[in-house]
C-alpha cells in the first residue's frame, strides 16, 4: 500500500512533465475552484456580521470546497486506468462521501449549540428582534 | 515565578540552541541515528524475519514486543487510575448529586443522532480494518484501538452517555482492558511453554501449521488485537469519567 | 555566540529550521509549565513538550530522498513468497509444512536488503519509539485531568495561587477536620456566585 | 527550497503560532480547541516527514481524543481562566 503516501518521494522533474492530459487538466481546474471556494468562505467568515451568517459561509464553503479539491484529486490521480487508480479513486470518493455527511452536522450542531446558548441573530425585523434568538425558558 | 520562569527557558534554550549546532544535518542519511547497525539491520531483515512489510509495526509487535506489552501495562494502569481517582465513593456515592445548572438536558439532536447512527458503524468497521491491515499499511493495534474507542465517545456525544454506556459499561471496559493484556502476555506464555524466551512468536510454528515466519505474522496480528482491546476500553473508560466528574451518569 | 558573518545563524536557521522550531516548541511548554497559573493550561503546556520532543526524534530519523519504513512491493524479500504459499497450501497443510516452507525458501532465496535498498527508506526505530509515546502521553494526559477535577471537586478552583492558599489556610488556623468542608462551602458558594 | 521544504516550514511557523495562541487565551474552551488544532497540525508535518505510523497515530489520538478529554474537563471545571 506504500504507493498511497508518496510524501517523501522525490519530487518530479521539470522536464517530465511536458504535457497534461486532459483528465489532469480538468482537476486542476477542480482543484483550483475549490480553492476559490475555500478563499470566499474565508473572506465570508471574518466579513460576515454575526455567528448564523458566518457559520454559513464556513459550512457552505468548506464542504464545497473540499469535495471540490478532493474530486480534482481523483481526476489527476486516476489518468492512466490501472487497478490501482480504481482503488485510489474508490478511496477518494469515500473520503468524499464522509465530508459531506459529517461537514453539514458539524455545522448544524455548532449552530443549535449557538442557538440554544441565546445568540441573538442580526435582523431587520423587529417582532424578531425584540424576541430574540433563543426561546429557552 | 514569571522571571525564574523565563531564566530556565532562556538557559535551557541557549543550551539546546547550542546542541542544535552539533546535530547531524537535516535528513542527512550518514547521519548516527539513520547508520546505525540496529536501524540498518531493523529495516534490511525485518522482511526476512517477519514477513510484515511494515517494519515499524514488525519492530513494534515483534523485536520491542517486550516494550510495548508494558507500554499497553501503562495505558491499562491510566484507565484504573482515573477511575480510583475520580469515582465517587462512600457517603458520597449514595446521595445522588442534584443536577448543574449548565448541564445539557435537551433531546438529543435529530440530525446529529442520525448521522451518527450512519457513521459509527463505518467507523469501526474502518478500526478493524485499521488492526488488521497493519501489517502492510500503517496501522496497528494503538490507531485501531483509538479509533474504536472514538466511536464509542461519539455515541456518548451524540446522545448521552448512559447510551453509550449500555453498549460498554466501564466496569466491563476495565475488564476487557485486562483481557488485552492477558491475550499480549498469553501469546508470549504460549511461545515460552513452547520452548522458545518470552514473546519469541517462531516457536508458535510447531503448533501451527505455517512457517516461522509466517507464525511471527499472525502472533503480531494477536498481539496488536490484545493492543487494541486495551486501548478501546481504556479510552472510553477515561472519557466516561471525564465527562462525568467520576459519577458515571448524566455527563456531557 | 552568533557571529562569523551570520554563520552559525545560516546553518541553525536554513539548514537545521526542524531542531530550532523544536527547541522554540519546547521551551513554549516548559515556560507553560513552570509560569502558567492554571492547571488546564499547565496540562497543555505539557502537552506541547511531549510533542516537540516526539518532534526531535521524528526529525532524527528522516533522510533526504527516503521513502517511508513500508517495503516497496520489488523490495519485499518475501513478496512473491506469500502468494505462492497460498497456492501451494491447501494441497497438504499439515502433512508437512516446515518442509515446503523450507522448500519454498530455497526456490527464492530470501535474502536480506542491500544496503542500497536499505538507503531508500526512513529510520522505523524512532517512529516506533514514538508511536507508544503517543499513547501512553494521551493516557497519563487524562490521569493528570482527572487530577484537576479532583482539585477542582474539594478546592472549587483550579487556579495554582488560590489552591496553594486554600491548603495553607487549612493547615494553619483551621482545624483540619472543620477546614475542608469550610472551604468546600465558600468555593461553592462562589460558583453560584459567578453563575447567577 | 523546492515545494515540500516550503510546506515543511509553513507547518513548523504556523505549529509555533497555534502552540502560543492555545497557551495564551483566556478561555480554556477555546484553548482545547487550538490545541488540537496543534495536533493536526503537527500530524500533517510527520505525515511530510514520512513517519506515517506516527502521524496516524496522532491524528486519532492528538486531534480526535485528547481535545475531547480536555473539554470534557474544561466541562466540568471552569472556563475561564487567570492568565
Amino acid at each position: 500500500m506504500s504507493f498511497l503516501f508518496l510524501a517523501n518521494a522525490p519530487v518530479v522533474d521539470e522536464s517530465v512533465q511536458a504535457e497534461l492530459s486532459r483528465l489532469e487538466i480538468c482537476g486542476m481546474t477542480l482543484a483550483g475552484l475549490g480553492l476559490l471556494f475555500f478563499l470566499g468562505a474565508a473572506v465570508g467568515l471574518f466579513r460576515f456580521p454575526d455567528f448564523y451568517t458566518r457559520m454559513h459561509a464556513a459550512g457552505k464553503g468548506d464542504t464545497l470546497s473540499s469535495l471540490l479539491i478532493l474530486l480534482g484529486f481523483a481526476l489527476i490521480t486516476f489518468d492512466d486506468f490501472s487497478a490501482l487508480g480504481w482503488l485510489l479513486l474508490l478511496k477518494i470518493f469515500g473520503i468524499v462521501l464522509f465530508i459531506m455527511l459529517t461537514s453539514p452536522t458539524s455545522t448544524h450542531a455548532l449552530m443549535r449549540a449557538g442557538f440554544e446558548d441565546g445568540i441573538e441573530p442580526v435582523t431587520n425585523n423587529p417582532k424578531r428582534k425584540k424576541k430574540g434568538g433563543a426561546k429557552k425558558k | 515565578m514569571r522571571k525564574l520562569a523565563v531564566a530556565v527557558v532562556v538557559l535551557t534554550g541557549g543550551l539546546l540552541l547550542y546542541a542544535a549546532t552539533d546535530f547531524a544535518a537535516w535528513g542527512d542519511p550518514e547521519s548516527p541515528a539513520s547508520d546505525s547497525d540496529v536501524s540498518k539491520h531493523f529495516i534490511a531483515e525485518t522482511g526476512v524475519d517477519t514477513e510484515v512489510p511494515n517494519m515499524v509495526t514488525a519492530v513494534l509487535a515483534d523485536y520491542r514486543g517486550f516494550d510495548t506489552m508494558f507500554e499497553t501495562v501503562v495505558i491499562f494502569i491510566a484507565g484504573i487510575a482515573i477511575l480510583a481517582i475520580l469515582k465517587l465513593t462512600g457517603k458520597d456515592a449514595t446521595k445522588t448529586p442534584g443536577k448543574r445548572k449548565d448541564e445539557v438536558d435537551d433531546a438529543p439532536d435529530l440530525i446529529v443522532t442520525h448521522t451518527v447512527r450512519l457513521l459509527v458503524p463505518i467507523i469501526q468497521l474502518f478500526a478493524f480494518y485499521v488492526l488488521a491491515h497493519g501489517h502492510v499499511s500503517p496501522g496497528g493495534g494503538f490507531q485501531g484501538g483509538v479509533i474504536m474507542g472514538a466511536s464509542f465517545i461519539l455515541v456518548a456525544l451524540a446522545w448521552d452517555l448512559p447510551r453509550a454506556m449500555d453498549r460498554l459499561s466501564v466496569d466491563r471496559a476495565i475488564l476487557l482492558a485486562g483481557v488485552g493484556i492477558l491475550i499480549y502476555a498469553g501469546i508470549g506464555l504460549l511461545a515460552m511453554f513452547l520452548g522458545g524466551e518470552f514473546l519469541d512468536y517462531a516457536e508458535l510454528s510447531t503448533i501451527f501449521p505455517v512457517s516461522r515466519e509466517m507464525a511471527r505474522y499472525h502472533a503480531m496480528l494477536g498481539v496488536e488485537i490484545g493492543v487494541a482491546f486495551t486501548v478501546t476500553t481504556v479510552m472510553f473508560a477515561i472519557y466516561a469519567s471525564l465527562s462525568s466528574k467520576g459519577r458515571l451518569e448524566g455527563g456531557l | 555566540m552568533f557571529g562569523e558573518d551570520g554563520g552559525l545563524l545560516r546553518e541553525l536557521l536554513v539548514e537545521r529550521f526542524n531542531y530550532c522550531i523544536y527547541v522554540v516548541l519546547l521551551l513554549i511548554g516548559l515556560y507553560a509549565m513552570i509560569a502558567k497559573n492554571n492547571l488546564i493550561k499547565k496540562l497543555i503546556g505539557m502537552s506541547i513538550f511531549q510533542t516537540a520532543i516526539i518532534l526531535f526524534y521524528v526529525s532524527l530519523g528522516v533522510k533526504e530522498g527516503a521513502s517511508i519504513p513500508i517495503y516497496k512491493p520489488e523490495h519485499d524479500p518475501h513478496g512473491h513468497h506469500a502468494e505462492d504459499h497460498a497456492d501451494h497450501k491447501p494441497k497438504d497443510a499439515n502433512a508437512s509444512s516446515s518442509a515446503s516452507a523450507d522448500a519454498h525458501d530455497d526456490h527464492h532465496e530470501v535474502q536480506a536488503l542491500t544496503d542500497e535498498q536499505t538507503r531508500q527508506y526512513a529510520n522505523p526505530l524512532p517512529h516506533v519509539l514514538m508511536l507508544t509515546a503517543i499513547v501512553v502521553g494521551v493516557a497519563t494526559l487524562g490521569v493528570a485531568l482527572a487530577v484537576v477535577q479532583r482539585i477542582y471537586r474539594a478546592y472549587g478552583t483550579i487556579e495554582e495561587d488560590e489552591v496553594m492558599k486554600a491548603i495553607m489556610e487549612e493547615s494553619q488556623g483551621i482545624p483540619s477536620t472543620k477546614g475542608s468542608p469550610k472551604s468546600k462551602k465558600g468555593a461553592s458558594k462562589k460558583r453560584k456566585a459567578k453563575k447567577a | 527550497m523546492s515545494g515540500l521544504e516550503l510546506f515543511n516550514v509553513f507547518i513548523l511557523v504556523f505549529l509555533v503560532v497555534a502552540a502560543v495562541i492555545a497557551l495564551r487565551v483566556k478561555d480554556l474552551l477555546i484553548a482545547s480547541v487550538v490545541f488540537g488544532i496543534y495536533s493536526f497540525l503537527m500530524c500533517l508535518l510527520w505525515a511530510e516527514m514520512g513517519a506515517v505510523d506516527v502521524a496516524f497515530t496522532e491524528a486519532a489520538v492528538g486531534a480526535g481524543v485528547s481535545a475531547v478529554f480536555l473539554i470534557a474537563t474544561v466541562f466540568n471545571v471552569k472556563r475561564d481562566s487567570s492568565d
